[in-house]
């Protein structure tokens, strides 16, 4: 699928920004900072959306303030034509019905007293679905997710972190979302089980015509089923670009680093980028270009004023003095 | 497999023993009891224990042994009433403050903080020394601070579990507020409040026969163990059965609450 | 740099968990050799016995416990070694790295003080005699300069909750090979870290044999760390060593079939096919 | 810091205000005329009493105004820290509180001076030589002194010291041998307490991560043990045992009835059965107090024990 | 630094706390003596004038007062020398002379005026209410160095009993708020609030120096807390010892047990105005069927209680001797009970009276330990003769009153001081009459009212003898209270205490006789 052949943006985000409270200041005044600030992203139909950063660079964040766990407090939502100005706002609620999330942590993300089965059926139950219907539903989601009939009845702690992932994507299937979010689904996973996993997203994608906006640092990942990347570093997106300029030609001096350090193999042949320094807290964000103190193409200016955005081909927009 | 292995010690045994026995005293004591309780018999006053009278007799030569044992209604029954009572209370509040947060949750510690101040005792003795002593006044002096440990207990349980994933996809996943409290967010919990209910059933029996002992009890002619001890305290030299025995009943169904409540809370702890 | 002093020798190590049935150890005789100044890396999936063979290996088994089999440290049997004796070889002549930099620091002291008792500890060891307090800050310092930390004085006042896992990390590498050890186990210890900081850590390790000529055992799940840095690779499953041999060769002609699975994993599209075969 | 600090002192404000007005309002529900009760009490049995000095205690104490006008009354007075005369003894109440609390505070410290005495080290060998039979034996005596009723415990201890060997004095209050008893009969369950929660502190922290991490760099098992468990294991101590102070003072209400020991406890039940408002009050609110201060003052040892905690 | 700093606060609570100001020892010298009681104090400096602090400082021979009780309860001038009648409102009395305070000032009339003042001046900052009611002085004027006349609002024969009340005891105007000096045999050495009293011998006492150097007065207000310490050999007398461990106490070797009865009288209130206890057959039928001997021997060991038949115990000169004590009788109170009307009709053993069933509530308050089992004795009795009963304790007395008022209560068990000051008008007044604050029992009764009113003021004292002795008889015979027995007070002491006595007012403790072998 190429960039062009997809549908007309379907979630739209734009200049939002999550505010995070960090103590006092003084009695009365509360101290806070931005998780995640100046986010605009467009997502279409039917495409996988990767985000990708390190840990602490406001994926999570912006996934859940999209998903109404979080406030934002600055900017917008558009969703399907509508726009949400505001947290738990009636567009929001329905956008809420029809997203749904799978988490890293498979086990984690299950009830661990409620068996496989009542897992899945739970969101069916909530939404009123009989309980022959509901068991019908969940008995044919686990067989497409390759859950054993059996298996159902255990609890999470009895089956392994694969089969507890595919438990959760038949919870989410089961309500038939528009559109899935999937925070880090194979990180706690093992290589061969990653895998198989990834294998049935791209099968249930396929299936239910789904929209993806897939959360990782996992680039082989991306590689593999992604259609946009976008690189976020300390709460805020560097560069953004279909997935083969992306690969082919990375711009932002922090996406090369990070290319460079996925040691899979086909993926960087460069000589390995070893970035200095360590990642600023948002609690004092560095002036001017966030990246700058680790930079390796550092210029002058990139220590006063924080660089804009550029187009620098078709749906390719870089955060950088360089270009 | 976990509680095979914890029935293999023998003092949980006897524990388990011990408060079968002293539930079943609870239940039906008047009916094992050998002599009507209130009875007296001044021909056989301060009698050591004999073969009619197993524990002896008191100061009115009534039977101790009946007295103990319908005395367990009291002192072990009340118990478990403000437990149950609290428990319930404080579950309640624990949760709703965990759950919803923000001002609620503000507004819920603060009033626990209240009554947190009050030193158990100090505000039993309170309010069963202005309401008059009665059954139902004490019942509510136990509770009044009982209810707040297992508000703050199920509270901070709840402050985390509701951070955890499952919460937040049974959230996204359209399930209401009420179903994840009851059916999520309160599983997580009860093995906790179970502990905490065993060993609090230790502490209210403990606190109920210290009021008695106290003289802030109940009514006569119904015997209380605390009650006992302080009545045979009193003949503590020329009678000593008379503290002695409702002292050790207190001991034993207080020790066998405690050491049930540690054994579940090892079971739990390597559950982990 | 000699290459052929053979540091480490474990033959026929079988480790098991008391009260399980036996047959079912965690490891079931795993012999390997570690020569000076080599990176060897054992590769397998969660669950197959690495890190309890780390732990085996510098005798912190328990509860696990083992059974048979010897580990030579540099000519010196450890395996019948009493606790007491094997403090003096911890951190002077085997040391571990665990996988979390944060649950392997102490929370409640400060960093400073915590380095400082591996420092000190170190060398009173070589030099018989006590060091003062400033020539230990000052070690300190520069060690961690070394490892690209940043102004060491003002961080060695902080706690571990206040350094970033990629520091923490390096500081636990400074702490393991401060006394330059023979032997350094590093377990996992870039899987919690992201790409960019794991890049650095890998950095360092390779720095580290350069310098110290250490033998280094680095325990990983990802294969394509063992390609990065490692001289021979040792695929493990359950507890058994696989296929051992120069990554070159593991990577490119893997003979047993779990590590042609796993190599396969490495590749983009190579997986596709046999993944049906294997699933559950 | 700062924050800190006045947060707890708006925590304080609040609990002062629902505390004493629950006081307040528990004592208007009760039944009975409080005039009359505080004549009895004050000048003997009802026959002591006639109806004119009922209604002169009822004008003079303005036991006749409505109930918030009396309890603003008695806040604005608290505002300028005095807590009034006592009705019953007609003493300031801050010096009857002041002098009782002196005692009841000596008695708490050598009760937990003797706690700790004896659970620091049992709690500790037990949590490093798990399943010894130096650790059965001590769980068993941890599980046995919280079980066991102090009243019970103190006339045991009375009848054994006092009775039969005639080594310590029944009651009263004065040198250290009145102390020994009492702060035994106090410190027991506190002992047991803290012998409990040490040993699984102790335990817990034998399993973490970061102690096979020290070994494995050769910190010697003298420093890991001195140092780093013990510390880590002191935190739930602290914590636990700074809360308890609750336990303390119930605890001290019944061994002052035991061993006739003039402190808070006593002053407690006597302030309670006379109906002394003012005092009753001015119990209230310093018990109130007390606990927020030492709720406070657990807390600054606790951030000082475990830097991890941050305000929140 | 910190940890440092952390471990001297540490020390210094420990240190601030192991320091005491003074130690005790629990064996007592030759010349001194400890002795056990229940009630002390709260205060450093207990001014008489102050609630119970009179009674403290009577009992411990600190003050005394103008007028004494002796041990028959005969009034008697102590601090006075005699006294005139002058008009019905004006009593002239005469001080001895030679009385010295214990700052060694001549007591004298302008000391005993100030001493009284400020305890009847409103404006004082010990103005007691209560003994200004006693009193109800209007002046008082010092006719000359050792004469005062006193002078009241309403004429009250009782004036000189009432100046018996220990509050009134005289101090030297040099008292302040720091030092009491009285005239009494003992000068206040130190209070430990609610711990113990310490009194030291006065040399310059007026009738001879005190025998004993040093009294310790030990407060423990539980009684078995006392018994302990008296076996444990720590005090050498135990005030108010539990009755029932005084058996074991008479077969000791070396230690003893004295009683004697005093003006406390344990007895029922009746609900008369309604309820079933209206009917005097009903009334006399209870009256009849409790055993007040076996309660006596059952709860109070045969030594704590002298059953009585009058209000007013025999040792007190009021008491009417005419007057027998009810006797146990069953049969006769089924008699009475039969001719009232009960009748059990179903069988269960309890009568029924009009098909109600006769069900008295018996409450009783928890202050007095002995009250309880009495209670429970009573609630045994009872149903023998068929009566069933339903009993309660309450923490204090005063709701049994409010709930008798109300006719909730049909016998409310009490104990009551019958004669605080040695006069029987205050407890006839107060109780008895139509219109008297403690009459819960609705009880009417002309004769009687009109009696207590003469009472009051007849100051002929055989006259008012007769008043009284027809008023125990109204009472004897109309049944408003039933009087069960008077309690005898007990104290243990061992055999090297001399002249120790128990006073049946249980206003005098210490004397300058007391001494030690």
């Amino acid at each position: 699928m190429r960039f062009e052949d997809l549908d007309v943006s379907f979630l739209k985000i734009q200049n939002l920004a999550v505010k995070f409270h960090s103590g006092y200041r003084s009695f009365f005044r509360r101290l806070s900072f931005y998780a995640v600030r100046n986010i605009s992203i467009n997502i279409n139909r039917k495409e996988t959306f990767c985000l990708i950063g390190e840990s602490g660079s406001g994926k999570t964040t912006l996934v859940w303030a999209i998903l109404g766990l979080h406030l934002f407090q600055e900017g917008r939502i558009v969703f399907d034509g509508q726009t949400i100005k505001q947290s738990n706002d009636p567009v929001h609620q329905k956008l809420k019905r029809s997203a749904q999330i799978v988490f890293q942590d498979p086990a984690a993300s299950l009830d661990p007293f409620f068996t496989l089965r009542q897992s899945i059926e739970e969101p069916l139950r909530a939404r009123g679905v009989g309980k022959k219907d509901r068991a019908a539903i969940a008995e044919s989601l686990a067989a497409k997710t390759g859950l054993s009939y059996e298996l159902l009845q255990r609890r999470p702690s009895e089956v392994s972190g694969g089969q507890n992932q595919r438990a959760c994507i038949a919870r989410v299937l089961s309500i038939k979302p528009d559109i899935l979010f999937l925070d880090e689904p194979l990180t706690a996973l093992d290589a061969i089980v990653q895998k198989q996993v990834a294998k049935l997203l791209c099968e249930m994608k396929r299936d239910y015509d789904l929209t993806y906006f897939l959360i990782t640092h996992d680039l082989s990942l991306v590689k593999e089923i992604g259609t946009t990347v976008a690189v976020m570093y300390s709460g805020r997106i560097v560069e953004k670009a279909p997935k083969e300029i992306f690969f082919s030609n990375p711009c932002h001096p922090y996406s090369q680093a990070l290319l460079s350090s996925v040691l899979k193999p086909g993926i960087w042949k460069g000589k390995r980028i070893v970035l200095k320094g360590e990642v600023p807290s948002p609690l004092n964000p560095p002036s001017g270009c966030l990246f700058h103190p680790r930079c390796f193409r550092k210029l002058p200016v990139c220590e006063k004023i924080a660089p804009e955005s550029k187009t620098v081909a078709t749906g390719h927009e870089v955060f950088c003095h360089l270009f | 497999m976990n509680v095979r292995s914890a029935l293999k010690n023998p003092l949980l045994i006897a524990a388990v023993v011990i408060l079968f026995a002293v539930i079943v005293i609870t239940l039906f004591g008047s009916m094992l009891a050998p002599h009507d309780p209130v009875e007296t018999d001044l021909s056989v006053r301060f009698n050591p224990p004999s073969l009619k009278y197993p524990l002896g007799n008191d100061s009115l030569g009534r039977c101790l042994f009946s007295r103990i044992l319908c005395g367990a209604r009291m002192s072990i029954g009340l118990g478990i009433a403000v437990v149950l009572f609290s428990c319930f209370l404080g579950v309640t509040a624990g949760l709703i403050s965990g759950y919803c947060g923000g001002f609620v949750d503000e507004l819920i510690m603060r009033i626990v903080d209240i009554f947190f101040s009050f030193p158990e005792i100090v505000a039993a003795m309170a309010v069963a020394g202005l309401m008059g002593p009665g059954t139902l006044n004490l019942f509510f002096a136990l509770s009044f601070v009982n209810w707040t440990r297992y508000a703050r207990l199920v509270r901070g349980i709840t402050l985390s579990v509701r951070e955890r994933d499952y919460i937040k996809a049974a959230q996204l996943s359209g399930v209401s507020r009420t179903v994840t409290i009851i059916r999520h967010i309160l599983p997580a919990n009860l093995s906790s409040i179970i502990v905490l209910t065993t060993i609090g059933l230790a502490k209210a029996i403990l606190a109920v026969s210290a009021l008695g002992f106290l003289g802030f009890g109940i009514q006569p002619p119904d015997p209380e163990w605390g009650t006992l001890l302080m009545e045979g305290k009193d003949y503590i030299l020329s009678a000593p059965h008379l503290s002695l025995y409702p002292g050790i009943a207190i001991m034993l169904s207080v020790l066998s609450f405690n050491l049930i409540g540690d054994a579940l809370r090892d079971i739990r702890s390597r559950q982990r | 740099m000699t290459l052929n002093k053979h540091v480490l020798l474990v033959e026929n190590l079988v480790v098991d968990f008391p009260g399980m049935p036996t047959g079912s150890s965690v490891l079931r005789g795993v012999s390997l050799s570690l020569k000076q100044g080599e990176i060897l890396g054992i590769v397998g999936e969660s669950g197959c016995g690495k890190s309890v063979l780390a732990r085996s290996l510098i005798r912190l088994e328990s509860p696990a416990k083992i059974i048979s089999g010897s580990i030579l440290l540099d000519g010196q049997e450890l395996t019948t070694k009493s606790q007491r004796e094997l403090w003096r070889l911890r951190g002077r002549k085997i040391s571990l790295a665990l996988q979390d930099p944060r649950s392997a620091m102490d929370p409640i002291f400060m960093m400073g003080n915590q380095l400082k008792e591996v420092v000190s500890i170190s060398h009173t060891g070589k030099s018989g005699k006590k060091q003062c307090n400033a020539d230990i800050l000052r070690k300190i310092y520069t060690l961690l300069n070394g490892v690209g930390i940043a102004s060491p004085k003002e961080r060695c006042r902080q706690y571990p909750h206040e350094w970033s896992r990629g520091m923490l990390q390096r500081a636990q590498l400074v702490m393991v090979s401060s006394a330059s050890p023979e032997v350094l186990i590093l377990d996992e210890i870039t899987s919690a870290l992201d790409p960019t900081i794991s890049l650095q850590i890998l950095d360092l390790i390779v720095r580290l044999k350069n310098e110290q000529n250490t033998g280094i055992i680095l325990i990983t799940h990802d294969l394509s760390i063992a390609l990065e840095i490692c001289d021979r690779v040792a695929v493990m499953q359950k507890g058994r060593i696989v296929e051992m041999g120069k990554v070159r060769k593991i990577f490119e002609q893997p003979v047993h079939p779990y590590t042609k699975l796993i190599v396969s994993c490495q590749g983009e599209e190579g997986c596709r096919g046999q993944l049906s075969e294997i699933r559950g | 810091m700062l924050n800190l600090i006045l947060k707890r002192i708006a925590a304080a404000f609040f609990v002062f205000i629902g505390a004493t007005f629950f006081t307040y309002g528990m004592m208007m529900f009760a039944p009975g005329d409080a005039a009359l009760e505080i004549a009895i009490a004050r000048y003997g049995g009802h026959d002591r009493v006639d109806g004119a000095t009922i209604e002169w205690i009822k004008k003079k104490e303005g036991l006749d105004k409505p109930f918030l006008y009396q309890y603003c009354h008695w806040l604005k007075r608290v505002v300028v820290l005095d807590l009034g005369i006592s009705l019953v003894r007609e003493e300031p109440v801050w010096q009857l509180i002041y002098t009782r609390f002196a005692r009841t505070f000596e008695l708490a410290l050598s009760a937990i001076v003797i706690a700790l005495l004896i659970a620091v080290p049992i709690g500790i060998l037990g949590g490093v030589k798990q399943g010894s039979w130096m650790d059965s034996m001590g769980v068993t005596i941890a599980v046995i002194g919280v079980s066991m009723p102090n009243y019970w415990l103190g006339l045991v201890l009375i009848i054994l010291f006092s009775v039969k060997l005639k080594l310590l004095p029944v009651f009263g209050y004065g040198d250290w041998r009145h102390m020994v008893m009492p702060a035994i009969t106090l410190g027991t369950a506190l002992t047991a307490y803290t012998t409990r929660i040490l040993r699984s502190a102790i335990i817990e922290t034998l399993q973490s991560d970061y102690l096979i991490a020290l070994r494995a760099r050769g910190i010697s098992n003298r420093l890991v043990l001195g140092k780093h468990i013990l510390k880590n294991a002191l935190i739930p101590v602290v914590t636990v045992v700074g809360l308890e102070f609750g336990m303390i003072l119930e605890g001290a209400v019944i061994t002052e009835t035991v061993f006739a020991w003039p402190g808070i406890g006593d002053l407690m039940v006597t302030a309670v059965s006379d109906r002394d408002y003012p005092l009753i009050q001015g119990l209230v609110l310093f018990t109130a107090m007390v606990f927020v201060l030492i709720n406070f003052l657990v807390d600054v040892v606790y951030r000082y024990l475990d830097p991890r905690i941050r305000l929140s | 630094m910190k940890q440092k700093l952390i471990f001297y606060v540490l020390l210094l609570i420990f240190l601030s706390t192991t320091t005491y100001t003074d130690s005790v020892c629990f064996a007592s010298e030759p010349d001194e003596l400890i002795i056990a009681k229940p009630f002390g104090p709260s205060v450093e400096v207990p001014d008489p004038a102050k609630g119970y602090n009179g009674w403290y400082m009577n009992e411990a021979g600190v003050t005394e007062t103008l007028f004494v009780l002796d041990f028959d309860m005969n009034l008697k001038p102590w601090l006075a020398e005699s006294f005139k009648n002058i008009s019905p409102l004006i009593w002239e009395i005469k001080l001895k002379q030679g009385v010295r305070f214990h700052d060694n000032t001549l007591m004298d009339a302008s000391a005993v005026k100030w001493s009284v003042n400020r305890i009847i001046d409103e404006k004082s900052k010990v103005f007691n209410k209560r003994i200004q009611g006693l009193l109800n002085i209007k002046t008082i004027a010092v006719k000359n160095d050792y004469t005062l006349t006193f002078e009241t609002h309403k004429p009250n024969a009782a004036f000189l009993y009432d100046l018996t009340s220990p509050g009134t005891g005289i101090i030297s105007p040099m008292s302040n708020e720091r030092k009491i000096y009285g005239t009494g045999p003992f000068i206040l050495e130190k209070v430990v609030p609610k711990v113990k009293m310490i009194v030291r011998r006065f040399d310059n006492y007026w009738m001879g120096k005190p025998k004993l150097a040093r009294v310790y007065l030990n407060i423990a207000r539980n009684p078995t807390t006392r018994m302990l310490a008296f076996e444990g050999g720590q005090v050498d007398v135990a005030v108010n010892f539990p009755e029932n461990d005084a058996k074991r106490i008479n077969l000791r070797k070396g230690a003893k047990i004295v009683h004697k009865p005093t003006n406390r009288l344990c007895f029922f209130f009746v609900r008369i105005a309604d309820g079933p206890l209206a009917d005097i057959r009903v009334r006399m039928a209870v009256n009849y069927a409790i055993d007040r001997k076996q309660i006596v021997d059952a709860v109070l060991a045969g030594i704590g209680g002298e059953v009585s038949a009058s209000v007013f115990p025999k040792i007190l000169p009021w008491n009417n001797r005419n007057l027998q004590p009810y006797l146990y009788n069953p049969d006769k109170a089924s008699e009475l009970l039969t001719e009232a009307g009960a009748k059990d009709n179903n069988g269960d053993g309890i009568l029924e009276i009009n098909g109600r069933p006769l069900l008295l509530n018996i409450w009783t308050y928890e202050e007095r330990a002995s009250l309880k089992p009495v209670l429970e004795l009573v609630q045994m009795q009872l149903q023998k003769i068929g009566i069933a009963t339903k009993l309660k304790v309450t923490r204090k007395g005063s709701p049994i009153n409010y709930a008798m008022k109300k006719g909730e209560v049909h016998l409310g068990l009490q104990m009551w001081n019958v004669a605080l000051q040695g006069d029987p008008d205050y407890f006839i007044s107060n109780i008895f009459t139509s219109n008297a604050v403690a009459n819960f029992m609705g009880y009417r009764n002309q004769e009687l009212d009109a009696l207590a009113k003469k009472g009051k003021i007849t100051f002929d004292q055989k006259k008012r003898k007769e008043i009284y002795d027809r008023i125990q008889e109204i009472i004897f015979n109309e049944l408003p209270v039933i009087v069960l027995f008077h309690k005898s007070m007990v104290s243990a002491l061992y055999n090297h205490v001399e002249n120790y006595e128990i006073h049946p007012s249980e206003k005098y403790l210490l004397t300058s006789r007391l001494c030690r072998k």
